[in-house]
């Protein structure tokens, strides 16, 4: 799809919104429809947009394979890590509340870094979907697509 | 009202039913897959219809006093949506690998292929 | 205070190393991320059981929140010892897996094989320890997609078409339990273990709990491949990588048995699975025809990781039996075998792997000669197949020792008789093996001796002397194998 | 539930219906596809009507977009796109199994609270305690984010876990295996 | 002084030292497993001697190895029926260790290790049950002994061997595991214990169909004592080596299942008890039954080997049936019997290998006149044949007469009648083998026939003199069951 020039030209007025949007869910989760998950369908799917029209080796430059394999992880590791704080701070596996002297406080401050971290998982992993899916080749296949 | 109130299950049931048929008839591979998610969806729906709640309104908790839609069920799937698509993402690799090695994904192909050794 | 976090470590400390191999990816240091967590877990495992005698069961809130509103640990007894099993089982396996992996896998492809490995246990200790109906669907799935992938490591293309086909079986197995949970929830509006089974004795005659208690026990059935619901065990562990096979006998469908009998006797109300529904009769029916008819299958078998996968779903089969006969001797010796089978089974599939080494092959034929060519590799298999036959001084003998006193007490003499059979049925496909491998000579041929790695050998013979020491003295298994089963049917010891 | 409610509660469900009954007669692949992208924005527009906000978000991007997309590349990659041929197998062992689910479930749902009962049980025991009580415990006013980020937290993070399970299936299967010319 | 109670122990464990032994020294020096394992035999049956004069003395006390499971044990613990057949087997043992070291190199067989160690794990086992204080023990090595002795039947490693194996196996795990282990588990559940108690543990509360049944289980499950339909493992396993024809047919294999019997009538039912159940009588006509039909089958049998495993069922069933006929007189009949018979027929399989080693024959019509060129062989043989028929001056009158004695009791005329017949048979398919032997005019070739080598003549002549010996001194044996019949 290299050569088509309308694609190219809204895919990069769009892509930026997309971004946007996406952190917009992320934060606003707490308010309204949305969250770490749905905020990292929608930054992945940004870059999806972009390898669907500029190609997946671009879509590679600008996120590397082993970049995203790492940011997958990290997003488990915050994860987990929130969970084992509460744990180091005297409370049970999970337990936000005492993150912060105020319970309130902590549990926002929780759900702010899981949410976060479910969202860094979610969208590196659909990056992965998408290009490892178009990175594949059949043995027998001759098109370049 | 009182009929009524059940047929969103009685449809569910429709769904859940159109979805095995699906995945146990298919002998695509792709098909099947699109029969599991079927199947899956139609227990969303289930999950959602249990937790609704009449006149109620998203749990997103407003100033005034409101009536609410359940939020339990909403949360459990949103798990299951995940849990659906990550199964989908692996069952669809699988089936590009199986394309490779077998250079079918016809279901009784495969397993005449596999017969044959 | 470390002591209080026991159980969220059991399922933290993989949780935490998964991700880290996904990051380093190389497949030396990935293998010590894992060793290291099944050491660690190991010890977490025998340290929950000591706890657990000592102080009695425990519970534990995740987050914070307390049961029917946050999720919850619970650990008696019974999810000890699984839990137990499955720690010794991944750590004894994922010692054996290096020399294995690498003649199977490609050198890239490890550092994944080992982080889904990771998954698959933390999936699995997940589902055992969790209090929380729909958190065992989620755990379920964790282990079952690493499941998924482990097995289509497997070297022979095959291995690719068996685990589609169990990921379709899976899928809709979870999904079936979903739905049977999604009934209850309806009905009850909680999803704790210990709340529902507190709210379910006032609806017992409501056809929605009926109909969830099937779709229920048809899901796990599925997922512990009961028989009519095996057809994706033989292929899944017959294409698996030789190491993941290990593993999985001893591991994967244990689970499922533990959570199934969690439910049916203790989530769901008393005399509910044996009394009110009598669907016990039908359990102990499919098990037995399933003990018997699956190791007649087995004898036909040319393949021998194919041949040992039959003879799972028999030994299932088996467990079954126990359950079926809902009474607490029949509940202990489903334990016992759990514990047994995971004993025999994995040893004999570790020894497989070594076989596998030397011969580049693993069908029958490959065992020619085997009893001289690598004494110890094949007296693994053999060991391991006197015990599926239930011979004294093995495991498997004081699990049939169980099971058919268990059926005795009732006066199913009938049913003593057949799962006696069973073991004949078993001794066949067992003795086709030990007469290839032992007494079917070429004088003609020089037998060159050459045995499979230490490495190998060594995780092997630790669970065959394991297998012969419980064989000889049950009283820790057989101790702890009742007392899961008195606090899951409610007995105070 | 007032009468809009229900119309287009039923309306969604009827092109549900008609929806999944043409994928499973559908011979063609692509269309298939592409019906289930539809199946999966009627899903999520019903979830709306039933008070689903964050489920009918969460479906319409993956089940829409992602799902959808994984499929269409998987026909491209398998050759299927063009293909139309698709054959069924054991049809009438399918019908048998899908009716017995039927049969069963229908037996299930004739005890069930009736649609939308505010004092169904499953209204009545945990989740008034997460409507009341998370405001002054977190202080979000997204109940569902709530209970799924904190309450449920452990569920959550077994479902990280999962997609991230899927994330590491896929390039182990896909990706360093294929035997692809370097170019 | 070591005490009575560990001396068990070590009676367990001496034969294993020789299979250590075998392993290690035997692998530098091949010639020395013979003498290794006849050291060894003696050494246990020294060990076993000192447990019988330890008897005198008192009871001894019983020795728990392991408890596998609360209320089960491994234990072991002598008494008189278990001293006499520890005592039989391990002389037996050390004369056909003898035996096999002229018979083994004599016939040029191969593998020789892995035969001496499962020979000696079978004497092992068979010292397990002899000295078994509970039927759970008794099981146990009940099992052991089939699976250690199915490599020495499978040793020649040719088809029929593989198929004799597979008979061997499958009738005796098959039996034992299908009914002796089912009856055994149903025991524990009725009565708590399994433990072999004088005057039995099974009582009068339990329901009659319940210990009919029990005991039908028993006695068929015990494959090894070879009642008829069960018996086809004995004849097809003649495939294997002289040696452990001798030692499955005359010492370990046949006699364990014949000692388990006795056990289980006086220890588990208990005489009394015993005599109140109808089916006991119905079992005593299965073994009358096989007792005739053996003797008639093995009267057409032109195979030397496979006419003596005929006469082996039918003389086990003479037990069988001393025991089932519930009283003292059949108690002692068949505990002597078990012992004369051990020695009678160790003797003529001796003879048989001895033939086959020098004169390489094994249809008895190709025998005649060899006496005259193995004239110690044939006498040795003929006395064998005369302690198998229960005729003075050999052991074997004794026991015979008690079984009479202990049928006639019963005043059931049928089957004091298939005892006569039985013994008139055996004497009409053995006799005519020596008869022939020394009267019949030798045929071609068999003049230059030659006698046999000097370590199978030793052991026949103990063997044979051991015959006469008991015919003399049986007093021991008497005190050893008087023992137990008085103190029931």
């Amino acid at each position: 799809m290299k050569q088509h020039l309308i694609l190219h030209v809204i895919a990069k007025i769009m892509i930026p919104f997309i971004m946007v949007f996406a952190l917009y869910v992320q934060f606003h989760g707490d308010y309204g429809p949305g969250g770490g998950f749905q905020a990292g369908v929608i930054f992945g799917a940004g870059f999806i947009l972009y390898g669907i029209v500029f190609g997946k080796e671009a879509t590679m430059k600008i996120v590397p394979p082993p970049l995203v394999y790492t940011t997958a992880a990290l997003g488990v590791l915050l994860y987990t890590g929130v969970g084992v704080a509460g744990m180091f701070l005297g409370g049970e596996f999970l337990n936000y509340s005492v993150l912060s002297a105020d319970p309130v406080a902590g549990q926002h401050l929780g759900i702010l870094l899981i949410e976060f971290g479910v969202g860094m998982t979610v969208a590196s992993v659909m990056v992965i979907l998408f290009l490892s899916f178009a990175d594949y080749r059949q043995p027998d296949s001759q098109d370049t697509d | 009202m009182e009929s009524l109130g059940i047929v969103n299950y009685w449809i569910v049931i429709a769904l859940m039913m159109i979805g095995l048929y699906i995945v146990i008839s298919a002998n695509n591979l792709i098909k099947k897959i699109i029969g599991l998610n079927i199947f899956q969806s139609s227990v969303f729906i289930l999950y959602i219809s249990i937790g609704k709640v009449g006149g109620g309104t998203a749990p997103i908790l407003l100033k005034e006093p409101t009536v609410y839609s359940n939020p339990l069920p909403h949360v459990l799937i949103l798990t299951a949506i995940v849990v659906g698509v990550a199964t989908t993402a692996l069952g669809l690799a699988l089936i590009v690998r199986i394309r490779s090695a077998f250079g079918t994904i016809d279901d009784q192909d495969v397993q005449q292929d596999i017969e044959r050794n | 205070m470390l002591s209080l976090h026991l159980s969220a470590l059991q399922v933290v400390i993989p949780l935490l190393a998964a991700p880290l191999c996904a990051i380093i990816r190389r497949p030396g240091i990935t293998w010590l991320i894992a060793l290291a967590v099944g050491i660690a877990s190991c010890i977490n495992s025998i340290a929950i059981l000591l706890h657990i005698n000592r102080f009695g069961e425990i519970v534990y809130s995740l987050g914070g929140w307390a049961a029917p509103f946050g999720i919850e640990y619970r650990i008696d007894s019974a999810n000890a010892l699984i839990l137990l099993i499955i720690s010794f089982i991944y750590l004894l396996g994922i010692i054996y897996a290096p020399v294995s992996i690498k003649s199977e896998v490609p050198e890239k492809s490890q550092g994944w094989l080992y982080t889904a490995w990771i998954l698959c246990f933390t999936g699995l200790s997940g589902i055992t320890i969790s209090g929380d109906v729909f958190n065992v669907f989620v755990f379920l799935e964790v282990s079952s997609l690493s499941t998924y992938i482990l097995i289509s490591f497997g070297q022979d293309k095959r291995c690719l078409s068996a685990a589609f086909r169990y990921l379709v079986m899976g899928t809709i197995a979870a999904t079936f339990y979903l739905i049977g949970v999604g009934f209850l929830y309806s009905l009850t509006g909680t999803l704790n273990m210990a709340d529902l089974a507190q709210r379910l004795p006032d609806l017992i005659s409501q056809n929605t709990v009926a109909v969830a208690f099937g779709f229920v026990i048809v899901g796990l059935a599925i997922k512990m491949a009961l028989f009519p619901f095996h057809a994706w065990l033989p292929n899944a562990y017959a294409y698996a990588p030789n190491a993941v096979t290990a593993f999985l006998a001893g591991t994967a469908t244990k689970a499922a048995v533990y959570v199934f009998i969690r439910l049916i006797f203790e989530v769901f109300p008393e005399d509910y699975f044996s009394g009110f529904t009598s669907s016990h009769h039908i359990i102990l029916a499919v098990g037995i025809i399933s003990a018997v008819i699956t190791s007649a299958v087995a004898i036909f078998q040319n393949e021998l990781k194919r041949l040992f996968a039959w003879s799972s779903i028999g030994q299932i089969g088996y467990i079954a039996v126990g359950v079926g006969l809902a009474s607490t001797a029949g509940v202990a010796a489903s334990f016992l075998h759990l514990f047994n089978h995971a004993i025999m089974k994995t040893a004999i599939f570790m020894a497989i792997g070594g076989l596998f080494i030397v011969t580049g092959s693993t069908t029958t034929a490959a065992l020619k000669n085997a009893g001289r060519r690598m004494p110890w590799t094949m007296a693994a298999i053999l060991i391991g197949g006197l015990s599926l036959i239930g011979v004294p001084f093995t495991t498997g003998f004081i699990s049939k020792w169980y099971l058919v006193s268990a059926s005795l007490e009732q006066n199913f003499w009938w049913l003593a008789g057949l799962i006696l059979l069973g073991s004949l049925v078993t001794a066949a496909y067992v003795w086709k093996i030990v007469e290839i491998a032992y007494f079917r000579k070429d004088p003609n041929e020089q037998v060159v001796r050459q045995e499979a790695p230490l490495s190998l050998l060594i995780p092997t013979w630790i669970l065959v002397v394991a297998n012969i020491y419980f064989g000889i003295d049950a009283r820790f298994s057989g101790s702890i194998a009742t007392q899961a089963a008195n606090t899951i049917l409610g007995i105070s010891p | 539930m007032n009468a809009i409610e229900l119309v287009v509660n039923f309306t969604l469900l009827g092109f549900l219906l008609v929806t999944a009954l043409h994928i499973s007669q559908t011979n063609r692949l692509f269309r298939a596809v592409m019906l289930f992208g539809i199946y999966s924005l009627l899903t999520a527009s019903l979830f709306v009507s039933l008070d689903a906000v964050d489920v009918a978000f969460t479906e319409a991007a993956v089940g829409t977009c992602i799902a959808t997309i994984l499929m269409l590349s998987a026909l491209s990659l398998t050759g299927s796109r063009k293909e139309v041929r698709y054959r069924r197998k054991n049809a009438a062992f399918a019908v048998c199994v899908s009716i017995a689910l039927g049969v069963a479930l229908a037996i299930g749902i004739m005890d069930m609270p009736q649609f939308a009962d505010p004092n169904a049980p499953a209204n009545l025991h945990v989740a008034p305690y997460y409507l009341q009580d998370s405001y002054s415990e977190i202080g979000i006013p997204n109940v569902v984010t709530s209970v799924l980020a904190s309450y449920r937290g452990y569920d959550t993070l077994g479902e990280v876990v999962v997609i991230f399970t899927a994330g590491i299936g896929v390039i182990a299967l896909l990706t360093g295996r294929s035997s692809k010319p370097k170019d | 002084m070591m005490s009575a109670s560990t001396i068990q122990l070590y009676c367990l464990v001496a034969p294993l030292v020789a299979v250590v032994l075998i392993a290690t020294v035997g692998r530098v020096f091949p010639i020395l497993y013979e003498a290794i394992n006849a050291s060894v035999a003696v050494l246990t049956f020294l060990l076993t001697l000192s447990l019988y004069s330890a008897l005198g003395e008192g009871t001894i006390e019983p020795l728990v190895l392991f408890e596998p499971f609360v209320g089960v044990s491994i234990a072991i613990q002598a008494e008189p029926l278990g001293i006499l057949f520890a005592l039989m087997a391990s002389f037996l043992w050390i004369v056909t260790s003898i035996y096999s070291f002229g018979y083994m190199r004599g016939h040029g067989e191969t593998n020789l290790a892995r035969f001496n160690i499962f020979f000696a794990i079978a004497i092992s086992s068979a010292m397990g049950i002899a000295l078994a204080a509970n039927g759970f023990t008794l099981f146990l090595f009940y099992e052991v002994l089939t699976l250690s002795t199915f490599p020495l039947v499978t040793h020649a490693g040719t088809d029929k061997a593989r198929r004799a194996g597979r008979v061997y196996l499958f009738l005796l795990l098959g039996t034992s595991v299908g009914m002796l282990l089912l009856a055994l588990i149903w025991t524990w559940i009725l009565t708590g214990t399994l433990d072999f108690r004088a005057g039995g543990i099974l009582d009068g509360d339990i329901s009659k169909t319940t210990l009919n049944i029990l005991l039908v289980l028993y006695v068929f499950g015990i494959g090894k004592a070879a009642l008829m339909p069960f018996h086809r493992w004995l004849p097809t396993a003649m495939v294997a080596p002289t040696p452990v024809s001798a030692l499955l047919h005359a010492v370990a294999v046949v006699k364990a299942g014949v000692f388990s019997i006795l056990k289980v009538s006086i220890y588990i039912f208990g005489i009394d008890l015993l005599q109140e159940l109808e089916v006991h009588r119905y079992l005593a006509y299965v073994a009358a039954f096989t007792i005739v039909a053996t003797a008639i089958i093995a009267l057409r049998k032109d195979n030397l080997k496979a006419r003596l495993a005929y006469s082996t069922v039918g003389q086990l069933s003479y037990i069988v049936l001393g025991a089932l006929v519930a009283n003292a007189a059949g108690i002692v009949g068949g505990g002597l019997h078990m012992l004369m018979h051990g020695f009678g027929k160790i003797t003529l399989f001796f003879g048989a290998g001895a033939i086959l080693v020098a004169a390489h024959k094994t249809e008895i019509s190709q025998m005649r006149g060899i006496g005259r060129s193995m004239p110690v062989t044939m006498i040795t043989f003929l006395i064998g044949c005369i302690a198998i028929v229960g005729a003075p001056p050999t052991g074997g009158m004794w026991s015979k007469w008690n079984l009479l004695l202990g049928a006639a009791n019963t005043t059931d005329w049928l089957l004091l009648a298939a005892l006569i017949i039985g013994s008139l048979l055996s004497a009409a398919y053995l006799l005519p083998i020596a008869v022939r032997a020394f009267y019949h005019p030798p045929d071609d070739g068999n003049e230059t026939i030659k006698e046999a080598p000097v370590s199978i003549l030793i052991a026949m002549i103990i063997s044979a003199a051991g015959c006469i010996i008991l015919f003399i001194a049986p007093d021991f044996a008497f005190e050893l069951m008087s023992m137990i019949t008085s103190s029931k």
